[in-house]
């Protein structure tokens, strides 16, 4: 009974993704979409944080987003990979229930 | 699998509309069932048929029109949330006596019983907001 | 799958600077109906939509905040409130409206609906529920 | 001391355009002029007369108009943002071929150098937004 | 030549406060509007933060939105006042420029 | 107070997830016409908008950041980028675009339009506005 969720905002900017990774229960997925993707950035403050936990939830970004401001899958955090809106999909079927943190 | 999707921002203002046309699109791609998007908060603003975006951008509402007319999605616009933003149908104008009309081909206003339903009969609700 | 779902609305955003809070209690109201079980979570921000002592004639809006007292007659009855929301805010539970309601299991004794349980404990209640809301 | 306004969001989703009002209101009894009031992004969305709040909750719309025809305040919607969001007046509505048109009395729309044109004229600028 | 600064995001939830305050320059203001007048409640993480530049920095609360939101002056940091938007509307005119810290 | 004020966009939020960027840009080009000065700030999340390589085809968005590239065409040359936002962010100048105009002043020499400045200098850059729009 895992659950995914999606993180839409920037970690720079708001506590979502700090919330959210405080909520989510081991084997739960993480997605960020929209500006939530630059949370999966490497060589931020955050980046340790982030793949301290990408071995007990699986996190990823959309890469579609991520490609709309400039960045790539090799710009992500160890352990964060990049997925489409069909892994998105994927996501959302393979979990039992979406929550998203807005 | 039924999908359930919610938008909860306006069009343009937040990508949310966005990427939930887009996540909508590989969900009928990848063979699941979208039967109902749902438009709440200033989600009821894409239904709007006044909008004329810059030529040279995506037109949210065509877009859902378009989608929900091939795919056959209920794409249903909360009545208390579009009453607040001034998103009416005929029928809604004429009993609230307002001299126009502006919901767009596609969309239906009705009560927020439609989102718990849709929350009822579909297997996973995905939300899109800010 | 049975009939019956677990409803969990999420709520992270204060009141009055945003209308989340009054638009996910209006979907409460509505969806009372609907004989499903329904939760209400209060995380973050949230826990300051259940302040007591709201006087908003000040800011010419509608002050919303006694409709939660009004939730038991709706049979709902589960509020739950993170305790780290409100400590990191400098709350207490004694700064929010007390909400009861009639336990019609237990001959109509008057109890609280607001539940304080740990961030651990708020974990497990979103991960129970069937379809979340979030405000 | 000239006071110029610009308001950045939309009506009852935040609060911007109740705080921008309430502010307008104390510099006008402040013995300051409000010139203008500028809606920009979601803002332009205070100007539809299509919107029905709940009977016991202010109407914002309503809340400008009357407070722009007793002190003359010019209500400047931004063109642009206002056609992304399906904001029109009747040439509008007409010039881009729309069966409909729905802006409030008190309102009008025009071009973002008023925008520029309140901050060259006005002693301050005071913004509202999200 | 002073600067007043308009915040109206919740410190917990945006960085907007604290971005602000990596901003603001001896002598100027900041009026805490909205859902940001949390920021100037005592006994958060928070709190000595506010106190320590409630001297070079005139700060204060708008009072209308801390009353509906259940609060009072009396939660206030000490060095944070309430002011009405009377008050508002003097800091605006008493300083030579306003910054929306959106 | 002389005839020309000016004129400072301070731009706090990334690109594409909300309009802010978009449409402060909008402002800034028919701002340019009033020959007021004319600066930008760069700060928070709004140095993101001025990375390089945006592709926007897969959320089926226009990509508008080239047109930061024409600013110089309109006399807005000054961009002020703030190093700790970037360093925050894991970015370095090399991630940002080229963004030049030509010195007029100068024989019409090619010079870069963004000026990375420490937060200490920004602040200086927004206590020296006459006007503060803010995206």
């Amino acid at each position: 009974m895992a659950t995914l969720h999606t993180v839409n905002k920037s970690p720079f900017m708001t506590q979502t993704l700090l919330s959210c990774l405080n909520h989510a229960k081991d084997g739960d997925s993480i997605l960020m979409i929209e500006d939530g993707v630059y949370g999966g950035l490497a060589g931020t403050g955050l980046a340790d944080a982030i793949a301290a936990k990408a071995g007990a939830l699986t996190i990823c970004v959309l890469s579609e987003d991520l490609s709309a401001r400039g960045l790539d899958a090799g710009r992500l955090v160890e352990g964060v990979s990049a997925v489409g809106y069909d892994g998105f999909v994927d996501m959302v079927t393979k979990t039992d229930r979406t929550q998203a943190w807005l | 699998m039924k999908i359930g999707v919610l938008i909860s921002e306006g069009p343009y203002t937040h990508e949310a509309a966005d990427t939930a046309y887009n996540f909508v699109k590989a969900a009928l791609a990848g063979g699941h069932e979208v039967p109902r998007v749902f438009f709440y908060h200033d989600g009821v603003n894409v239904s709007t048929r006044l909008s004329v975006p810059p030529q040279d951008e995506r037109n949210i509402q065509n877009q859902w029109t378009a989608l929900a007319q091939e795919h056959g999605i209920d794409l249903v616009v909360c009545i208390a949330a579009a009453q607040r933003r001034g998103i009416l149908d005929d029928n809604e104008a004429k009993r609230q006596g307002k001299d126009a009309s502006n919901i767009a081909e596609g969309f239906r206003i009705s009560g927020l019983g439609q989102l718990i339903e849709m929350g009822i009969q579909t297997d996973r609700l995905v939300t899109f907001g800010d | 799958m049975s009939d019956t779902k677990k409803f969990l609305y999420v709520n992270r955003k204060a009141p009055y600077g945003t209308i989340y809070a009054l638009e996910s209690l209006e979907v409460v109201l509505i969806g009372a109906a609907f004989e499903q079980d329904v939760e209400l979570a209060f995380v973050d921000d949230g826990v300051f939509q259940l302040t007591k002592g709201q006087k908003t004639d000040g800011i010419g809006m509608k002050n919303f905040s006694p409709t939660f007292r009004a939730l038991g007659d709706y049979d709902v009855t589960k509020l739950y409130v993170e305790k780290e929301s409100l400590e990191e805010r400098g709350l207490t539970a004694d700064d929010l409206q007390e909400i009861m309601y009639e336990d019609e299991d237990d001959d109509y004794e008057e109890k609280p609906s607001i539940r304080i349980v740990s961030r651990a404990e708020m974990a497990d209640v979103m991960a129970s529920a069937d379809v979340v809301l979030s405000f």
